[in-house]
């Protein structure tokens, strides 16, 4: 039998592994905006677990929006990256440092 | 009852706002260049027709909609309304900076609209799904408009810097919303709340989500170590977008701290005003510190904002009614003078000029001596001098935190601020002591000036006579 | 080990495996179809807890059109992946460490002693007639009709961004506008005849040169 | 009502902040008719509330409009308390504002000429002193009416504030700028202790409102306090709380700033010195009468404080030649009578003199404005005379308010003067026999001074140049009026108030006296009708050396100016040293010059060299700057620019936060 602390583990290691990869990525903006995405995947997980151990379709409902957020999200977020790109000709994060102190 | 068509009273003030917006991104359609006022007027229309609406519906009652996920009550009809003006304050403070660069386009007015229409979603949310979206659609039009000079080099970075971290911070908030939704199975503000209520701080799975919450919390809010957005974002975005940015979300932000630390986890507050007790003391400590080593004036506002978090925070840890009340006090207060701060830097930023450094204010008081004054009533009131509301603000808050016992807490705060006083009188030396470099008169549109008069008179009277906004916010937090 | 059981583990590590590797591609593309794989095991696994319609909307909406805009996008900016050496190793053990630390903190609630089988039976199966689609549709159009007005207009708000950001109109390129060449009109537009008067033609001029003069205005 | 009194209050507040802020907008005739307007509507709904008492059945307000704050329990409100009392006073405030206002279009209508050329302050100087006396008149109405010692705190410090402003008017004189620094200083001294009174009741009755406060005093009658040895601790708030009044108030020592403050133009002297600023001392002890009475050491040091003020001020009034300094001499001797009467218990008195005093001093000082005018601003006295027949409005009223102010019987002054001397004269309290002496005395002095200066101004041979005396002529109405219309309560209103001031009892309840302290009982007792009255005094050793004061001064005026034109300085050979001390002031002013602005200034160099330079400066101040500065500079790096940096800072608050709660 699978477990709810199953999808949840899976879900917490896969929201460690997108934290990690928002700090160990240090060359690609892009692969930043994947990792977002795999975090809300990994909450997305946890809703539906929950949803179906505890008996309740609401989480399932607050999936749906999750997702829609996270599309929107995506299209604004690609699209701050392609004026970020118009204006340096580069996406690297270490070079993204006009703003500091 | 899923749906009653009685719930589309309720939400009048958003649905009037929504149609605002889409009735802007209609028009703008059909204007050309010269007649892009109409877009200004027609928001502005709008905003004042919300308003208006929100005061309208507004009475002493509680009134919870759509299946538990919607509540009118006197609390959020204060906070939106303040938020509403506020942004007719951002409006008609930015039309000539915005107008000059370009930048005064149809697009402008329908993103700050929405993100308005998103803080009033936000204030009135009674589920933890409601505050998502509304934050999320706030969210959502902050990045573009932080971007919104597309040729801008700063405004790109610093809007993509804010789009990761917000959206890191929205992922964390979520999770811990997931974890609430685990250990109560719903996710209503009311149902979460009488789970908590039965069970506290026994279950740690309620504090695991919790810390998550309160990171999504402290994000939006921009306290340490959560504040790192904060100072890039105010640099690169443009002017009226910070002046934005600055005062109405805190409100917003300020109803989502009340709405599910006080409202859905009041059960929780030895938990979490500890957690928020750290945080202010960082944010009150590094916020202060580190201003005084700026030379930008965004950046030195954005690490004055940090501080300032700092002391809401203080306010809410205090978990007595007494101590809410104070908060909300300073935070409606911050958000004014904020407005008004960076409402003044952004009518000086006309004329080629884009106020950027301390050393651009040099004289300004020969230049106009009347946003000089409200510059520095506005600085004064920022560090706490009376009779400017600022100091008011600051005695509330640590009289709240005296009377729950912390009072080295207070002892603490207080020392920063007086640290912190130094950055806000130097901008006083600045406008009145030294020579500008251009000492042209300025010249500025009557609307704009009298919205600053406006703007500094409240800052003035609500230092003279507290009472009245103070007894709204005590009032609040009564019931 | 029962076959679900199976089925879960086997779906969980292609999940962990592919998102790790989205983590540490040097390559975007690479990196964005290991999320891809990612969500269609993500799927997968939602089936597995009966939740159908959003594993299916997983796949359709992210597979199908955020990652394909990923795609394009990371294709259209022409990014120097020869530069993006990435020198993640040095900061690997840092990284380790907190997430370490985190997972720490994760397993000690979210591990078997608050969430295990004893504190949340699996749920029986639905009834074979049960849809998922349907009870979710009700749901949606009922009880969070207020939130789907607000995500309806979150998606408003992402088109009126993404235009505003990346619409630009540039003076420099050269493109032909079609409804501008369908737009002429027969008459004028198209040709025009300009009315000359007739030179006096000089006497001594050759014959074939004086044709072709007049060959213009016919 | 609220509303009614909230408007009383207002209204002046708003013709000032008109007449104030939009100076150049309203231009000078709508700044006049503005803060009239004001002031207009204020007088004539004080003159209603006190008809209202008078008349009708008016009941007592007493009730908070507006909390300000609540600390520790203390709440700090805006209140009113009208009763009796209060609506005497505001009546009194308001009427004679309303006729400096009136006043003041005459006597600054060429105020440019006071002003150097193009100068800023200059600009808009007419508005803007119609904006400070309209915002005088609101503070003085917020002290009167105030039902806390915060309010009255507040009226109290803005009074004070107002007056420097007025004081100083002229700013580009030097001698104004030091009258009114003088003015401020001497005042805080007195606030100082004014303050600590207040701190004091707030600290032992834990409120602010005057009735709870005086609800609880009785309870607090035996209470001893432990400074210099222990004190009854009535008797300190008392004391301390009449500190400030002999700042206000300008008894002795306080009262050096006085005299200097007629520096200012001459209706704020008339607002200031006769009706509002110095009356606020007065006012504010009779308020507190429940406290007073609880302590009969220091109604003895009221009585005694008084008494010495009234004789001694009223000598130096001899000696004079400014004539707005003999009439400031005089308000100093006339409130010395009052404060005295405040001594012996009879607070009616007092405040009945202080009416009619209000009303004849007013009366004085406009028709000095007057001579003042018509003498191109030459104040000396010694350079008028016969200034009678060019001048009969003026002259008429002056004679009309000396015999008031010397207690001609049937004139006002003589029923409050009169009603304190024999209330002095009943008192029991240590030190009232002294003190009767010197207010009998007094009165010789009053005439003799005040007869003076009226024969040298209005009588003789004309000294004046050439130039002056074909240009005298009368004041415009706007000038005259005023004085008309004072002139009329200056005879009359002794007659119709003696009766229920001072016998039935009218303030009632507004004023409380011990039995044992009640002083005007005798009075009370034999009250035949006011022509009794005024026979009774016609028997008294007040009267007659009055009276003889009158006949000296026309003695000497007759011989002297008649007979040997220069008697006067013959006068001040034979006084001597007599004369000379009196010249100076008893050294008054020469003492606090050397001791206190000289010790303070060598004082202050000392700690500035070695404390703040060295110490504050040097240590504390730039060296934690420097640290601080230092510190930010590092900090700062923090904030690295890099998005890893800023995500990872997340992380790790997340990751601790989660490690202390979780865990732990």
């Amino acid at each position: 039998m699978i477990a709810l602390s199953d999808y949840l583990l899976l879900a917490g290691l896969m929201f460690a592994i997108a934290v990690a990869g928002i700090f160990i990525n240090r060359k690609n903006v892009i692969i930043l905006l994947m990792c977002i995405e795999l975090m809300l995947l990994a909450v997305n997980i946890n809703f539906v677990a929950f949803s179906h151990f505890l008996g309740d379709t609401a989480g399932q409902v607050f999936v749906f929006f999750i997702l829609t957020v996270a599309a929107a999200e995506a299209a604004i977020g690609l699209a701050i990256l392609v004026i970020l790109f118009r204006g340096r000709q580069t996406i690297n994060v270490d070079e993204l440092d006009l703003l500091k102190g | 009852m899923p749906f009653e068509t009685a719930f589309l009273a309720t939400v009048l003030p958003e649905l009037i706002l929504l149609a605002t917006a889409c009735a802007v991104l209609v028009l703008d359609l059909y204007l050309n260049d010269e007649q892009r006022g109409w877009n200004h007027n027609l928001a502005i229309l709008g905003l004042a027709a919300t308003l208006g609406t929100v005061g309208l519906l507004s009475n002493n009652g509680v009134t919870i909609a759509f299946s538990g996920s919607f509540i009118r009550d006197p609390f959020g009809d204060l906070l939106k309304g303040i938020i509403l003006i506020l942004t007719i304050f951002t409006f008609v403070y930015s039309r000539d900076y915005m107008r000059e660069r370009g930048l005064w386009v149809g697009e402008y007015h329908v993103l700050v609209l929405f993100a308005t229409l998103g803080m009033l979603i936000m204030v009135s949310a009674h589920s933890f799904l409601t505050l998502y979206l509304g934050l999320e659609l706030l969210a959502l039009c902050l990045y573009p408009l932080v971007a919104f000079d597309r040729d801008s080099k700063p405004g790109a970075e610093a809007a993509m810097k804010y789009f990761v971290l917000g959206a890191l911070g929205s992922g964390m908030l979520l999770y811990g919303i997931s974890m609430l939704y685990g250990a109560t199975g719903s996710f209503g503000f009311a149902d979460v709340a009488e789970v908590v209520n039965a069970e506290g701080l026994e279950n740690k799975i309620l504090v695991f989500g919790l810390v998550f919450v309160l990171i999504g919390v402290a994000f939006k809010f921009g306290a340490v170590p959560f504040h790192m957005w904060l100072p890039d974002v105010y640099q690169g975005a443009p002017m009226p977008v910070v002046l934005f940015l600055a005062s109405a979300p805190k409100i917003a932000a300020f109803a989502m701290a009340t709405r599910i630390l006080i409202d859905s986890l009041g059960a929780l507050q030895a938990d979490w005003g500890e957690i928020l007790m750290i945080l202010a003391i960082l944010s009150i400590g590094l916020g202060n510190v580190v201003a005084i080593a700026q030379t930008n004036i965004k950046r030195m506002l954005a690490y004055s904002t940090i501080s300032h978090v700092g002391f809401i925070f203080l306010g809410l840890l205090a978990g007595t009614q007494e101590g809410y009340a104070a908060a909300m006090f300073y935070t409606v207060v911050y958000a004014l003078m904020a407005a008004g701060a960076f409402g003044v830097l952004a009518m000086i930023s006309i004329n080629g000029l884009e106020v950027e450094q301390l050393d651009d204010l040099k004289g300004l008081n020969d230049r106009d001596a009347w946003l000089a004054a409200m510059l520095a009533l506005m600085m004064f009131s920022m560090a706490g001098v009376p009779p400017a509301v600022g100091f008011f603000a600051k005695l509330l808050v640590l009289d709240a935190v005296v009377s729950v016992g912390l009072t080295w807490l207070a002892v603490v705060a207080v020392v920063f601020s007086i640290i912190g006083a130094f950055y806000y009188l130097r901008v006083i030396k600045l406008l009145y002591f030294d020579k500008a470099a251009d000492s042209t008169p300025l010249r500025l549109a009557g609307d704009a000036k009298i919205a600053i008069t406006v703007n500094g008179l409240a800052v003035l009277l609500l230092g003279i006579f507290p009472a009245s906004l103070l007894g709204i916010c005590n009032a609040a937090f009564s019931g | 080990m029962g076959f679900e059981k199976f089925l879960f583990f086997l779906f969980a590590i292609i999940t962990l495996f592919s998102a790790g590797m989205v983590v540490t591609r040097r390559n975007p593309v690479h990196a964005a179809l290991y999320l891809v794989l990612t969500f269609v095991a993500t799927a997968a696994l939602w089936l597995l807890i009966e939740a159908e319609f959003l594993g299916i909307v997983l796949v359709l909406v992210y597979v199908g059109a955020v990652m394909v805009l990923f795609l394009f996008v990371v294709m259209m900016l022409d990014i120097d992946v020869a530069a993006m050496r990435a020198q993640f190793i040095r900061y690997l053990p840092l990284g380790l460490l907190i997430v370490g630390l985190m997972m720490f903190n994760m397993i000690l609630v979210l591990g078997p002693g608050h969430f295990g089988l004893e504190h949340f039976a699996k749920p029986a199966a639905a009834a074979l007639d049960y849809s998922n689609t349907e009870v979710l549709g009700r749901e949606l159009y009922t009880t969070y009709l207020y939130q789907f007005e607000i995500a309806a207009v979150i998606l408003l708000v992402a088109i009126v961004a993404a235009i505003r950001l990346t619409l630009r109109r540039r003076p420099e390129t050269k493109y032909l506008d079609p409804s501008a060449q369908v737009r002429v009109r027969k008459g004028p537009d198209r040709l025009r005849i300009v009315k000359m008067p007739t030179e006096p033609v000089p006497a001594p001029v050759s014959q074939a040169a004086a044709g072709g003069k007049n060959g213009d205005d016919q | 009502m609220a509303f009614l009194y909230l408007l009383i209050v207002l209204a002046p507040l708003a013709g000032a902040i008109g007449a104030g802020f939009f100076s150049a907008r309203l231009g000078r005739v709508g700044a006049h008719r503005m803060t009239i307007l004001g002031v207009g509507i204020s007088c004539a709904l004080s003159l209603a509330v006190l008809a209202g008492f008078i008349w009708g059945d008016l009941k007592v307000f007493n009730d908070s409009i507006y909390t300000w704050m609540i600390a520790d329990g203390i709440r700090f409100e805006i209140g009113f308390l009208v009763d009796r009392l209060t609506a005497l006073m505001m009546a009194t405030v308001t009427f004679v504002s309303f006729m400096v206002h009136i006043y003041t279009i005459g006597y600054m209508a060429d105020d440019e000429h006071n002003w150097p050329q193009g100068s800023l302050a200059g600009k808009h100087s007419y508005q803007r002193f119609f904006s400070y006396i309209s915002l005088f008149t609101f503070s003085m109405l917020m002290l009167v009416m105030s039902n806390n010692f915060i309010q009255l705190f507040f009226g109290w410090e803005a009074v004070g504030l107002v007056s420097y402003l007025l004081i100083g008017f002229w700013a580009t004189r030097e001698s104004a700028v030091y009258a009114n620094l003088k003015a401020f200083l001497v005042n805080r001294v007195g606030d100082f202790g004014f303050i600590l009174g207040i701190a004091a009741v707030g600290m032992y009755f834990n409120s602010m409102n005057y009735s709870e406060v005086f609800a609880q005093a009785p309870q607090f009658a035996d209470t001893q306090v432990a400074i210099l040895g222990g004190v009854s601790l009535m008797t300190l708030i008392c004391i301390l709380l009449f500190i400030g009044a002999m700042g206000k108030s300008a008894q002795v020592p306080l009262h050096v700033w006085l005299p200097d403050s007629m520096e200012g133009p001459t209706p704020i002297s008339a607002l200031i010195h006769a009706a509002t600023m110095v009356t606020a001392g007065i006012f504010m002890v009779a308020r507190m009468s429940p406290l007073y009475e609880l302590s009969t050491t220091a109604l003895s040091f009221v009585l005694i404080i008084g008494a010495v003020t009234a004789f001694f001020m009223g000598l130096i009034g001899l000696v004079q030649n400014d004539i707005k300094r003999v009439v400031a001499y005089s308000t100093l001797s006339q409130l010395g009578y009052m404060v005295a009467a405040l001594g012996a218990s009879a607070y009616a008195a007092g405040i009945f003199h202080l009416m009619t005093h209000a009303f004849f001093k007013a009366l004085l000082f406009l028709a000095a404005g007057s001579v003042i005018i018509a003498m191109h601003h030459d104040q000396d006295i010694r350079n008028m005379g016969g200034l009678w027949k060019k001048m009969p409005i003026t002259w008429l009223t002056a004679l009309v308010g000396s015999l008031a102010l010397i207690a001609f019987p049937g004139f006002s002054g003589f029923f409050s003067k009169d009603a304190i001397i024999e209330a002095v004269g009943h008192s029991q309290v240590f030190g009232a026999h002294f003190a009767w002496i010197l207010l009998t005395v007094g009165a010789l002095v009053t005439a003799l001074y005040s007869f003076r200066m009226y024969y040298l101004v209005f009588h003789g041979k004309p000294r004046m140049d050439e130039h002056t005396r074909s240009h005298l002529h009368e004041t415009p109405w706007v000038v005259t009026g005023p004085l008309i219309a004072l002139a009329i309560p200056s005879i009359f209103i002794g007659w119709f108030t003696v009766e229920p001031l001072l016998v039935s009892n009218w303030l009632g309840d507004a004023i409380h006296v011990a039995h044992e302290h009640d002083s005007l009982h005798a009075l009370a007792e034999h009250w035949h009708g006011q022509m009794a009255f005024i026979e009774h005094g016609m028997h008294g050793w007040p009267f007659l050396l009055a009276m003889s004061g009158l006949g000296l001064a026309t003695l000497i005026w007759w011989f002297g100016v008649k007979l040997m034109p220069n008697l006067d300085a013959l006068l001040q050979r034979a006084g001597g040293p007599l004369t000379r001390i009196l010249q100076d002031k008893y050294g008054f002013d020469d003492f606090n010059q050397r001791v206190f602005a000289g010790g303070g200034l060598g004082l202050g160099r000392l700690f500035w060299n070695a404390g703040d330079q060295v110490l504050i400066d040097g240590a504390v101040v730039n060296g934690s700057a420097r640290s601080v500065g230092r510190l930010a500079g590092q900090v700062r790096w923090l904030q690295s620019g890099l998005l890893y940096h800023y995500a990872m800072a997340m992380i790790v608050g997340l990751v601790g936060l989660l490690t202390l709660y979780v865990v732990f």
